[in-house]
């Protein structure tokens, strides 16, 4: 199994999500971040001072996928997320050695 | 001069001032938190603007003379004549009849309030997505074309003040909430939609600030009701009461009809009920008594919540709702007092003075409401750009976020360039 | 007509008015952030329901008449019989000793504004897990059986206010605070403790919320303490300073209480403390020097933050400290004006007198309401579902959650079926 | 006594009651969510302890007789004297020219919540960073040595009431902002700057709050400029139509500064020009006309809007800018007022004796406060540790958190030790 | 070594951490996140229409373990986790190349 | 590749920023997280009762970088974020299988 993990623009997450569905994954996690990378900041005024804010809000969604479907899935992901301009993010994959559903303790491509 | 009644309408005036942040927070709190300050400063703004315009021309042009029934004239510029000793009539007569005298600074303080809110009320429709420089100046040009005409209609010995049946408008149903009702509308059609509108709910992202907002403009509509007698007699208690019992059966009103057609009592259906109570009995307390004020209440509540969901079949994106609420709570309190209005004025003939001053402030509003944004929007430009309306109107026009209340909070920034306040940059606006 | 009186009268029924939201704000930022809209809307409902009913029958239950020093007659529902004209005794007199006259609808407003907080005040005690549907019909049915009733008996001419050493009650510690106080013990009784109540803290969820529901509360305070003058004069300005120095002498009795007993000086304790203060001042504050408004204040304080700590011995779920503060703090206002009421009064008849007024109010108050609260309860249901109450009694009852600021908010939604507001769906409240 | 003017300076004392929290809320807003409580105590308490300090003594030292003209005497410590009937002059004058009379608990009342804000202004320049205990005696220290004694020269009867050209003061230019203003500067000076002082820009956590509390400083402004009249007359319409206009036109000044040398109109600028301006019109707004109030206005916003940039060039760290809008401000008014009043006042002695009025005040309470800070500093501490600062002054001094919006909640937290309340630890205060 | 991740009802959060400490474990992270899966959110009304909210908030919970405790580790997670109503969430675990403790700078089971 | 995680003391995010920047790193993703192990909490006090507050606020980071940069990026945030108190947090390494750039589409190293 994998964990694929994406670090995307706040209002791509309907999107990715609706491509996800209609792909047949039906469970995500997600959590608020901030990020940097290629896109900087912007500036803020406060009492005469100017600072730049370099993080920029950005959403993480995790999403447990089996082995077969796992390349598809960065592909579908990567495809809802883009529009083509600075900041779009990073999606990784990581190895998973083992997943369980609590409700019903089953692990493996069952717990999905 | 009269000192318990210009004592009151001092007092009045710093409730109706209450009202244009109380009703910052009732639109900031249901705006999305990217552009809750933007929301916050379209109405603080019109503090600034409109009470400065109106000591240059507005109180004049509302106030001083009649020129065709139309406007007024330019003599009391800058408030030119009037010093601490000059006085005018109120509403609170003695016992021979005769008119108790107020401060005119007072009654010039509390209208200028009354146009300082109108102007902020508009701006709840186009939430979200205007240049802020751009409202700036369309609220300037816009008192000066239409709020200080039809306030003079209204209140300034205009035209509709001269009707054989004078219309009746005890606290502004014509002047300020179909006038900002109806101009909202026509601003809405000039800029659009917002990005996302229908698909994507934009529900309110602080609703305790939706009714602190709520409580501000409950509390100080009673300045703006009560107040509107110009002083304090029996008339000014009956505006009183009826204002909260309209306020409380507009709210049931509302939470009734939510219940049964979406299932849930809301707080924003309770919030929303309350303000649509209070603008329906705005033009009307004066005039009924307890069951009048009842029934426009409670009417007015149960319309509007009907009616905020119109802008999804007509397509038309009222944001906060300034049509749904102060057009049709404005429109149903001024024709509902045609009917309900006590010591034998009710009738046909009143009816049809209200129906003429409700569509005439509609028409003229309207029109010139939609020429203006036009104007601007094909000039300067009214719209934002779509980039800044979906990162978030706050950021591009003011440069701030409304909110961080992350742990690392400070860590996030660092100061420009070597020192803070460098160079300035340009940030649209 | 007195101008003066009755202007000053509605202003302070205005400011009554803003402690009813002020309630809401003071309650909802002390609970967790999934039942905040509850404990608003538990406080803004009053204002419709309470507002609509008082007009209906509760002035004429109150203070029309008397029926047996119990309850007043029905010969004012509706307000029946009062016009802009009517006018009632203030309690300011002239050279002569006569009184002066105010508006009834004025009277009437003022009035009605405590029916409307006191019955706000009980729902703090029961925060996060009743039924919305029912806490309306309760406070529908208790203001009529429980609030009218005892307002009547100790404002309306009733037999508090009839014995020979009549019970002094200003501005309403028995009618108002005691009888909220003990009504809150009885509901907390019938409905039972919060899931998790001792082993979660529970601890308030947005503090300056707080503080900023005391600040309402403590402005609108001066016009529910001083108001009940209902005019101006020298005991107005007296009630109003000792409202001021006893608030302040309490919120320092409770923090230095706190500090000595816990270590700190807590922002809660310093708004719970003003609340303290200003329960305790309010049946005393005109008949006391500042002196006895100090002692007042200071004691009040110290007592009741120690005695909100008594729920976690007794083991009585009272959310948000009504009984420690209303009920322990009216009870102790009540009883110390009985020795220090100044012109004389102070002393052991006082003194019974006060007793009986508390204790007939508690006896009464308790037993009706229980009976009211458990008849809900085994009928339509008070209490709301376990599974409600974990997830968030908000979203249950109300449809809708407090705050979303997260950035990518609008997107965590999207429209139900096919279009908004579809079908209706029912929402347990 | 004169009802109307004493029920006018009630009302103004509940609008000037109101302006504390509101400060404090204005304050809270602009610091970091970990030090909001802190700063919302810091000016909060100041309602308990001068509240209470005042009729002990304060108002004696103020306003009862005169001991050289520095300083009142003893004679009426604890209010003694003062009952329901007693009365003091109003400005306002009957025909013949004699004053009205108003109860002297109203005009204590009044007085009283000056010098319970004067000294919570103070607390903007210090957030963040100081102990809690130290604060609570620098207050009562501060108001004794300082506020009683200035409040006596500008409006008790001293030397600068004295001057052959009385020093024209209306609400407080010198004896509440410009006193305020240098203080701030003297303690900034003792305590030291913030860790990360111009590294890091701390920048405000919570805007909303920020414009509610200007809402309620403009708001409450209100009562606490035209109630200085002592009642109502065309002064008191003059000054409060004065305050309104000056208010807005500095929101403006600031804005437009801020917008061409920063590139944006800022929310933070708007409230804080709006202050700006509220600070400039106390002294000068009874005495000047509608033009001279919008000059004072846009200048003040202006000019502070420059002046808040100072402490970044000049290295003291003065956190919420109370130096650069109350120092400034009140300055700048009180200065201004010397060359525009009206009614033939305006000109070069004039502007002298309010120079005189400014650079005393400013010199004698630079010095004393900085005196006293310092003492304070090296007996008892007033600065926080490090590690407190860091991980936030609400932990350590306070003991609670201000929000807690998570949706486990309940969960971080378990009940300490065995028993809640078990034992009393100390936290650092 | 590895990293268990627990995503799981906010409410069980204090069962989880008790019965972490009951095996031994004395530390944790944990961050606020919102999913979905079988699970659909809820209705939410404003202003006359009606909404899907369908992220419910979630915890996610992650622990570093030894390798040998790790099964046992997932045990109890899931045990003190379940309510038994769906919902319930899911733990997994990713193996872990290398952890440190900041303070000391010591690495692998020590590092924990 | 290799995924760095870091939960350190919020305040020390500016110089983790700084030191990485130096090193030649451009990009990261921070997450709000609180978590306990030696440091416990502290106790606040609510009417008239008090609480031990267990869950510290911390900072998540996420680096992705090369193998060979893996073992010197871990030194470089352990420094920055050091300050020598219990509390200091953990850094920790896992394995990536892949990672894309969401712009362009790009895998592997060239993603980053
Ligand atoms: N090395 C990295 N490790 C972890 N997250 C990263 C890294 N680089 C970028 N990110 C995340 O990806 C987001 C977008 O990166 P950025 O470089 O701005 O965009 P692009 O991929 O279009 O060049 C950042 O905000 C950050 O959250
Ligand atoms: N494929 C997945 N990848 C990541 N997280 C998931 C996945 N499926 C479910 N989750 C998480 O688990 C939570 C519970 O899942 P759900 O399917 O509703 O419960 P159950 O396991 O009882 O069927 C979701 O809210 C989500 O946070
Ligand atoms: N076993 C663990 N798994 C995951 N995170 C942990 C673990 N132990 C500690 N942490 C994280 O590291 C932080 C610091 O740990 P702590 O033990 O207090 O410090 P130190 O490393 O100085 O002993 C905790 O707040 C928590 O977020």
């Amino acid at each position: 199994m994998k964990l694929i993990t994406a670090v995307v623009k706040p209002h791509r997450l309907d999107e990715i999500k609706e491509a996800l569905q209609a792909f047949g994954v039906h469970g995500l996690t997600v959590t608020e971040a901030s990020g940097y990378g290629r896109q900087r900041g912007h500036t803020e005024v406060y009492r005469g001072a100017e600072y730049t804010v370099d993080l920029v809000p950005k959403i993480r969604i995790e999403v447990l996928a089996e082995d077969d479907d796992a390349e598809q899935l960065i592909d579908v992901i990567v495809k809802a997320a883009r529009t083509g301009k600075i900041g779009d993010g990073k999606v990784w994959s990581l190895p998973v050695e083992t997943a369980v559903r609590v409700r019903t303790g089953e692990r493996g491509p069952d717990a999905l | 001069m009269n000192g318990t009644d210009t004592g009151f309408v001092l007092i009045s005036a710093a409730l109706v001032m209450v009202m244009t942040p109380g009703l910052a927070l009732f639109y900031g709190g249901m705006v999305r938190s990217k552009s809750v300050l933007n929301m916050l400063m379209m109405s603080f703004i019109s503090l600034g603007i409109v009470s400065v315009l109106w000591v240059l021309y507005g109180h004049s042009l509302a106030f001083s003379g009649d020129s065709g029934g139309f406007i007024g004239n330019l003599d009391m510029i800058g408030l030119k004549g009037v010093d601490a000793a000059s006085t005018v009539a109120s509403f609170v007569t003695d016992e021979n009849g005769e008119a108790h005298q107020i401060a005119t600074f007072a009654f010039s303080l509390f209208q200028m309030l009354f146009a300082v809110i109108t102007a902020a009320l508009i701006s709840g429709a186009i939430a979200d997505r205007v240049k802020f420089g751009a409202w700036m100046i369309f609220i300037g040009l816009w008192v000066t074309v239409v709020y200080f005409p039809v306030a003079h209609w209204v209140w300034g010995g205009g035209w509709l003040a001269s009707l054989d049946t004078p219309v009746i408008d005890f606290a502004g149903g014509t002047a300020v909430h179909i006038n900002a009702g109806i101009a909202a509308l026509a601003v809405v059609l000039v800029v659009g939609k917002r990005v996302g509108f229908k698909k994507d709910p934009m529900r309110p992202h602080n609703m305790p600030l939706v009714l602190l907002g709520t409580a501000l403009l409950w509390f100080g509509w009673f300045g703006f009701n009560a107040g509107s007698e110009l002083g304090v007699d029996g008339v000014t208690a009956q505006m009183a009461i009826n204002t909260q019992v309209a306020t409380g059966a507009a709210m049931l009103g509302w939470l009734i009809y939510e219940r049964i057609r979406h299932g849930a009592f809301t707080t924003l259906g309770a919030c929303s009920g309350a303000v649509a109570g209070l603008v329906a009995i705005t033009p009307s307390g004066g005039n009924v008594n307890i069951f009048g004020a009842l029934l426009i209440g409670v009417v007015a509540g149960a319309v509007c919540s009907w009616a905020v969901s119109l802008k999804y079949k007509l397509g038309y994106d009222d944001s906060l709702d300034v049509v749904g609420v102060h057009l049709v709570g404005g429109v149903l309190g001024t024709l509902m007092v045609g009917f309900l209005a006590i010591d034998g004025k009710g009738g046909g003939d009143q009816f049809l003075s209200q129906a003429i001053g409700a569509f005439s402030v509609m028409g003229y509003t309207f029109v010139v409401t939609y020429i203006l944004a036009f104007a601007i929007q094909k000039t300067i430009g009214f719209r934002a750009s779509e980039d800044d309306e979906i990162s978030g109107i706050d950021q591009a026009a003011h440069a701030e976020t409304a909110y961080d209340f992350s742990s690392a909070a400070s860590s996030h920034i660092s100061p420009a360039q070597s020192s803070p306040a460098a160079d300035a940059k340009k940030v649209e606006a």
